[in-house]
């Protein structure tokens, strides 16, 4: 037994707090199927998560409509992790406790590999909209994780590929963000330029500083490197800024980006600096008639445009609940051999998921700001 | 309190915080589609909540300026709280039921209750580090994620290029810990207050920093994976089950640092951080060795950092910089001075109030920080002393100089 | 040499953008010895204020000379009044407590105002309209250094010159002065210590504000989490020049500028942050109290 | 009658202005020396140059403690806590206490220097380290009764009377066991029947503990009724010494105390 007076004063104050704090277990409705959402939904990156949960809540509603699933409603189960690693631990034990049979999430990379060791060990499947990072597939570590978006080497070798070849740009100066997701993408796009076997040379490879208050000390690095485009690994606030004080300076630098910075926002923060910026995103899907019903929905219901990786989400959710509804069962296998074999029709078009988890028929298009809008370039 | 004089100024106020809040609350401007939206509702609101507000707020300052002038003339003002845990008989049934409930706590809640009070538990361990530091020796220190950091990549590094297991890794990280601690007091034995205060800030950022871009040694922003949590006599858990075992691991130390820290607090080493953090010259004029004591100080706190580094990356399973940024430090600076500085029980009680009370906010979840923010003010106004204040060790001497024993109650 | 004049003008630019900031913590410090951690939030509450006031007026019909005017006019107007409002609430009762109180309630602040912007405005970044139109007679020097940087170059050394002035030369900038150096003995010569401390307040607070707004308008963006970032650097700032002095916030801002620019122009933008810290250490190290602080040696 | 402290030359500069010109001084073995002079004589300077405090531009400080024959050790380069290691103890002009601390644990801060527990023991509460505990409680406690503190032991520092609080000050110096014991003005700010306690308890330390003293100080009735020896210091300058007596009519020390006579 602890010793001395001062122990005793200390557990009379843990006992009060413990029992001030601790709330009654959840208990488990086995009637529904449950569809966990886990991603940023407050904090500065509450724009990348929102659109998904209100992408899950449209394909819920239609499918509860239709007599739900296996003859279960389908109930949403949206828990926030601030994009943060510590938090989304906490998020999926949360969502485990709470049955959650399969989970349309993590937004952030970082966040996801903290959360998938827990999805994991409780045979649940993750699927995430907008999850780029390579090794989340390619390290086979995850077999439970899918996703509905290509991962960044992909995008990366677009990106390169479209540089060297179309523009036939020479010296190539890559930046990033220095966050996992945008150094992960600068890194693989270095790799390319440098065994594009000499098409292009990588005169600078650098890291901004993010919410810094000035970039002019990076920009000039860039015009004293001679770089004719730059390659920027990261999200819009980012880009934006360096594109800007670029122009300012009355650089012709060509801003070639990633599907961070492919987002309307981009257009109206950085307004007529951002004309002319290549941007690679999902495949233009806006022909696709499941696509443009997706998005009117939304509109209907929510009486604004679609946020970021909104369709992805869409299509996420919409092949989860596919694939329970023929695997006949929530048991973990049956989902995986269902994602695996069956097709199913969502806005990103007709996909399936290869092996590793990512899915086939899901690719990058490249994007250019042209009179204020992203137009594809063929 | 006569009622008119209050009206009026409740009044006032109410209309100045219209006028304060006019453009924020009211105006929405969306400058991409160019429309303003303009919402009155919002400026009602506001003008009813700070006209009642500012009643309650002038009331309470009323209260606590008389509640100051009745307490210095009773000299002993111990809080409500000190003078709950005096008396015999209260304490060792509470203590009792305490250890019961903190034992079958894991059963009794799900796993998320458990996973979050593990995460409290880990910060009852960094407050009582910190409290080492700013508490008992007063050096303000706005560095010390650097040496949880230290812990978790301790951990996380040799995992991963030596496979160290977590029972080998705790004593590291803490060893490690302590050697950054001291690393990083010797250049700034010289500054005092602020000054310390930001170079410490400095270092926290710097090591922080040299973690995101130092990708060969760290990994850089993608940190580390899959770090094993601690096996069971290797015996791989499920989640529930590790989770459980974990709790049962931050439970077992934290009980260790209490004792310690407790002990430490009343050696002569602890009476030495006091002196120090009370008067620096008279401190060194009574014998003293200014510097060494200040090393221990950073020494021992770290260690506690390091510990609880190895513990939180055994939770998480995977670590990256941006979970050691400098929140973190100002979240453990608040718990000590929430808490009460200087005090093990306002410390534990600080960190349970501090991490639980957010989770527990998740309900309105938009506002959590918003009320977090207020509450801290709140506090601080009302109590700046923390929730517990540090009542010092008493002694009681019935008998004459030669022959009595110094009874020890406190 | 072209490239070295662009690394040190941008050096330059940077400096008055964190001189404008510090400048509200060095004050505040220099009055009551505390460490303002909301001082960031006046600073975005006044980009904001700008944004909002100069979006009304653009879409009222107004020219943008008297946009600019008018929303800088307001932008300061609301921030001193914030100011103002914080330190009633937040630090005057806390005069007698201990200053780790002080700091914490400061920190509460802080978060309490981020979050006010963020739920009564919105999480993304906002673009914010170019106030200051582009000058012609600066086109052929544009890829040196565009209008934006010159005017918040102009103007920082403008609001530092008729600061010190005012500190040196009038009644008030006596006042603050001796409470700077002595409440209690200030008090008891008749001056209104909260009064002096209240105005030491909305001064930060102006100054915060005019630099909201050229910066936003600088960078083109804002959101709710600006402040943070810049205040921590501003703050660095203040204390690499002597915290309490206001020439030493204007010296280590600029030093801290020039330092971060030529790491980024010389070695790698990677490491910028991390030089900064470096170079904020070393100095404190070896002149504990600042480069231009004044070391009180505590009598015996 | 041995020299327990032999100060030969001592100067200290401050930038231009030379506070202490070259000033030699001794205190014998439990002999009472004091200290006088107008404000701004060098008094603290001096005492801050001995105890470690300011580093001496010129000249040598020794000591030779009480009780171990006539070995001679150089003080000077040695840090404060060094010093009062040695057994040199003092009190401050204007009184700094350990104010959140009890009247108690003031004077157990002074027994640090003479106690060795260091963190493992603290942890490990071996039988050694609780028997020093009792010990340093034991002791603080004597000198706490001897110093007429017992009805404040557990008061805290702040809240004492300002007589208290001065002879805690002594109490604190005294925990350190010093052979010499440096008292910076202690009778400053009390009334006569606060000095005449001060005297008589100084004579009790010097007869029970055999403690040299070392005085500084401004009530001439204390100075001249209780020290064995006087020196005189002006604007750093050794004016006078000798027996009260000798002192007391001393045509420099009044010049420099009352200035000139002006003749009519």
């Amino acid at each position: 037994m602890i010793k001395g007076i001062s122990k005793m004063r200390l557990i009379t104050a843990l006992i009060v707090s413990i029992i001030f704090f601790g709330s009654t277990g959840l208990g488990f409705a086995a009637d529904t199927i449950k569809l966990g959402i886990a991603g940023a939904h407050s904090g500065d990156l509450a724009s990348y998560g929102i659109p998904s949960i209100k992408a899950a809540e449209l394909v819920v509603k239609e499918i509860n409509e239709k007599g739900g699933i296996l003859g279960k409603k389908v109930e949403i189960l949206a828990e926030d992790d601030v994009c943060k690693p510590e938090v989304a631990t906490n998020t999926a034990t949360k969502l485990v406790s709470e049955g959650a049979n399969v989970v349309l999430g993590h937004i952030c990379s970082g966040a996801t590999k903290a959360a998938l060791g827990i999805y994991k060990d409780s045979k649940i499947i993750a699927m995430s909209p907008s999850a780029t990072n390579p090794a989340l597939t390619q390290s086979g570590e995850y077999p439970n994780f899918y996703r509905t978006i290509a991962s960044d080497d992909a995008q990366a070798r677009l990106e390169v590929d479209f540089a060297t070849n179309v523009l036939k740009v020479k010296k190539i100066a890559v930046l990033h963000d220095k966050g996992d997701y945008g150094k992960g993408l600068a890194e693989f796009a270095k790799g390319f330029i440098e065994n594009s076997g000499g098409k292009a040379k990588v005169v600078l490879f650098e890291g901004v500083t993010p919410g810094a208050v000035d970039y002019s000390a990076i920009v000039q690095k860039i015009k004293k490197s001679g770089a004719d485009a730059v390659i920027f690994g990261g999200y819009h606030p980012e880009a934006s800024k360096i594109v800007m004080q670029m122009r300012k300076k009355r650089m012709k630098t060509i801003l070639i980006s990633d599907d961070g910075v492919k987002d309307d926002t981009f257009i109206k923060v950085a307004g007529e600096y951002a004309e002319g910026v290549y941007a690679t995103g999902p495949k233009d899907v806006s022909s696709n008639p499941l696509a443009i019903k997706a998005t009117e929905d939304h509109k209907k219901a929510y009486g604004s445009d679609p946020g970021a990786f909104f369709l992805n989400a869409y299509a996420a959710a919409q092949a989860l609940l596919n694939a329970i509804q023929k695997a006949g069962s929530t048991d973990y296998d049956a989902i995986a051999k269902a994602l695996k074999t069956e097709y199913v029709d969502t806005p990103l078009g007709k996909i399936k998921f290869d092996d590793r988890g990512d899915a086939i028929g899901v690719g990058f298009a490249m994007y250019q700001v042209r009179k204020g809008a992203y137009a594809e370039v063929k | 309190m006569n009622l008119f004089p209050e009206l009026r100024k409740s009044f006032i106020a109410s209309l100045w915080f219209m006028f304060l809040t006019f453009p924020i609350m009211v105006i929405r401007v969306n400058t991409i589609e160019n429309i303003v939206e303009w919402r009155w509702m919002n400026l009602v609101f506001v003008g009813i909540g700070s006209f009642f507000l500012s009643w309650l707020w002038r009331y309470l300052l009323s209260r606590k300026e008389m509640g100051v002038n009745k307490k210095t003339d009773d000299q002993d003002r111990t809080s409500l709280v000190s003078r709950l845990m005096k008396n015999k008989q209260l304490i060792i049934p509470a203590a009792a039921l305490l250890a019961i409930f903190t034992i079958i706590f894991p059963h009794i809640f799900s796993t998320y209750q458990t996973s979050i009070m593990i995460t409290a538990l880990i910060y009852v361990m960094l407050g009582l580090g910190l409290n080492i530091v700013v508490g008992l020796a007063g050096l303000l220190d706005l560095g010390y994620v650097a040496f949880y950091a230290v812990g978790a990549y301790a951990y996380g590094l040799l995992n991963y290029h030596f496979g160290l297991g977590f029972w080998t890794a705790l004593p590291v990280g803490a060893a490690l810990g302590a050697l950054f601690g001291i690393l990083l007091g010797f250049p700034v034995l010289r500054l005092r207050g602020d000054y310390l205060a930001i170079v410490t800030l400095g270092f926290g950022e710097i090591i922080r920093l040299i973690l995101e871009n130092w990708n060969e040694f760290s990994f850089g922003p993608s940190g580390i994976a899959n770090i094993p949590r601690p096996s069971f006599f290797g015996m791989d858990l499920s989640i529930q089950w590790a989770t459980v075992y974990i709790y049962y691991i931050v439970i077992g130390i934290c009980c260790i640092t209490i004792v310690i820290v407790g002990r430490l607090q009343d050696s002569r080493i602890g009476r030495a951080w006091i002196a120090l953090r009370e008067d620096e010259i008279a401190c060194q004029a009574m014998g003293i060795d200014k510097a060494r004591t200040k090393l221990n100080a950073f020494a021992l706190g770290a260690t506690w950092a390091g510990m609880a580094g190895v513990v939180f990356a055994a939770k998480t399973t995977f670590i990256n910089p941006a979970s050691f940024t400098i929140w973190e430090s100002i979240i453990i600076l608040c718990i000590v001075v929430l808490g009460g500085m200087g005090s093990v029980v306002g410390v534990v009680s600080g960190a349970l109030v501090l991490i639980l009370l957010p989770e527990y906010l998740r309900a309105f979840s938009e506002y959590r920080l918003l009320i977090f923010g207020a509450i801290l003010i709140f506090m601080m106004v009302f109590r700046p002393g923390g929730i517990v204040s540090d009542v010092r060790r008493v002694y009681r001497f019935e008998s004459s100089a030669m022959d009595d024993k110094p009874q020890e109650y406190s | 040499m072209n490239y070295f004049l662009e690394i040190f003008l941008g050096g330059l630019t940077r400096g008055s953008i964190y001189a404008l900031i510090a400048l509200g913590y060095t004050m505040v410090y220099g009055i009551i010895e505390l460490i303002n951690f909301a001082h960031g939030e006046i600073y975005m509450i006044g980009a904001f204020t700008a944004l909002i006031v100069a979006s009304v007026l653009t879409l009222l019909g107004f020219n943008t000379l008297s946009v600019f005017i008018l929303a800088l006019v307001l932008a300061v107007i609301y921030s001193c009044c914030y100011a103002f409002t914080m330190e009633k609430i937040a630090y005057k009762p806390l005069r007698q407590a201990p200053r780790l109180s002080a700091l914490i309630s400061a920190i509460g602040m802080s978060l309490f105002l981020q979050n006010y912007v963020l739920l009564a405005q919105t999480s993304d970044f906002l673009p914010f309209p170019r106030l200051i139109p582009d000058f012609d007679f600066m086109e052929p020097y544009a890829h040196i250094i565009t209008t934006q940087e010159a005017v918040i170059l102009i103007t920082t050394a403008i609001f530092m010159t008729i600061l010190t002035i005012f500190i040196k030369f009038t009644r008030m900038g006596k006042a603050m002065r001796a409470t700077s150096q002595d409440k209690v003995m200030a008090a008891l010569t008749g001056i209104d210590v909260n009064r002096v401390i209240s105005f030491t307040f909305i001064v930060g607070a102006a100054a915060a504000a005019v630099g909201g707004v050229l910066i936003a308008s600088h960078i083109g963006m804002i959101n709710f989490y600006i402040g943070f970032i810049a205040g921590i650097k501003a703050f660095v700032a203040a204390v690499l020049g002597g915290i309490g002095s206001i020439p030493g916030a204007v010296l280590g801002s600029f030093v801290l500028g020039w330092t971060e620019s030529f790491c980024t122009g010389y070695v790698s933008s990677d490491y910028e942050d991390v030089f900064a810290f470096l170079f904020l250490v070393l100095i404190l190290i070896f002149r504990p109290a600042g480069i231009l602080g004044r070391s009180e040696s505590n009598k015996v | 009658m041995k020299a327990v402290l032999e100060v030969k030359g001592l100067s200290k500069d401050f930038g231009g202005l030379r506070a202490l010109n070259g000033l030699d001084l001794d205190v014998g073995e439990g002999e009472i020396v004091a200290l006088i002079g107008p404000n701004g004589a060098g008094k603290t300077t001096f005492f801050n140059c001995i105890t470690g405090m300011y580093e001496p531009t010129e000249g040598d400080i020794f000591i030779s403690p009480t009780g171990n024959g006539n070995v001679k050790e150089r003080l000077q380069g040695l840090k404060p806590n060094q010093v009062t290691a040695k057994g040199l103890a003092r009190t401050f002009q204007n009184i700094r206490l350990f104010q959140n601390m009890t009247v108690l644990e003031n004077v157990m801060i002074g027994r640090h220097c003479r106690t060795k527990a260091g963190i493992a023991r603290a942890i490990f509460r071996f039988a050694s380290q609780r028997r020093e505990e009792r010990e340093i409680v034991k002791k603080s406690f004597e000198i706490v009764e001897k110093l007429g503190l017992k009805q404040y032991v557990n008061e805290f520092a702040k809240n004492l009377p300002y007589g208290a609080q001065r002879r805690l000050e002594i109490a604190r110096a005294m925990a350190t066991q010093p052979f010499l014991l440096l008292l910076d003005e202690p009778a400053a700010g009390m009334n006569p029947h606060e000095t005449d306690e001060l005297d008589e308890l100084i004579r009790k330390i010097r007869k029970d503990e055999g403690i040299s003293i070392l005085l500084i100080e401004h009530d001439m009735k204390l100075v001249m009724s209780l020290s064995d020896r006087i020196y005189v210091l002006d604007y750093g300058q050794k004016i006078a010494q000798g027996t009260p007596k000798e002192i007391k009519n001393n045509p420099v020390v009044i010049k420099a105390y009352l200035g000139e006579e002006i003749d009519a």
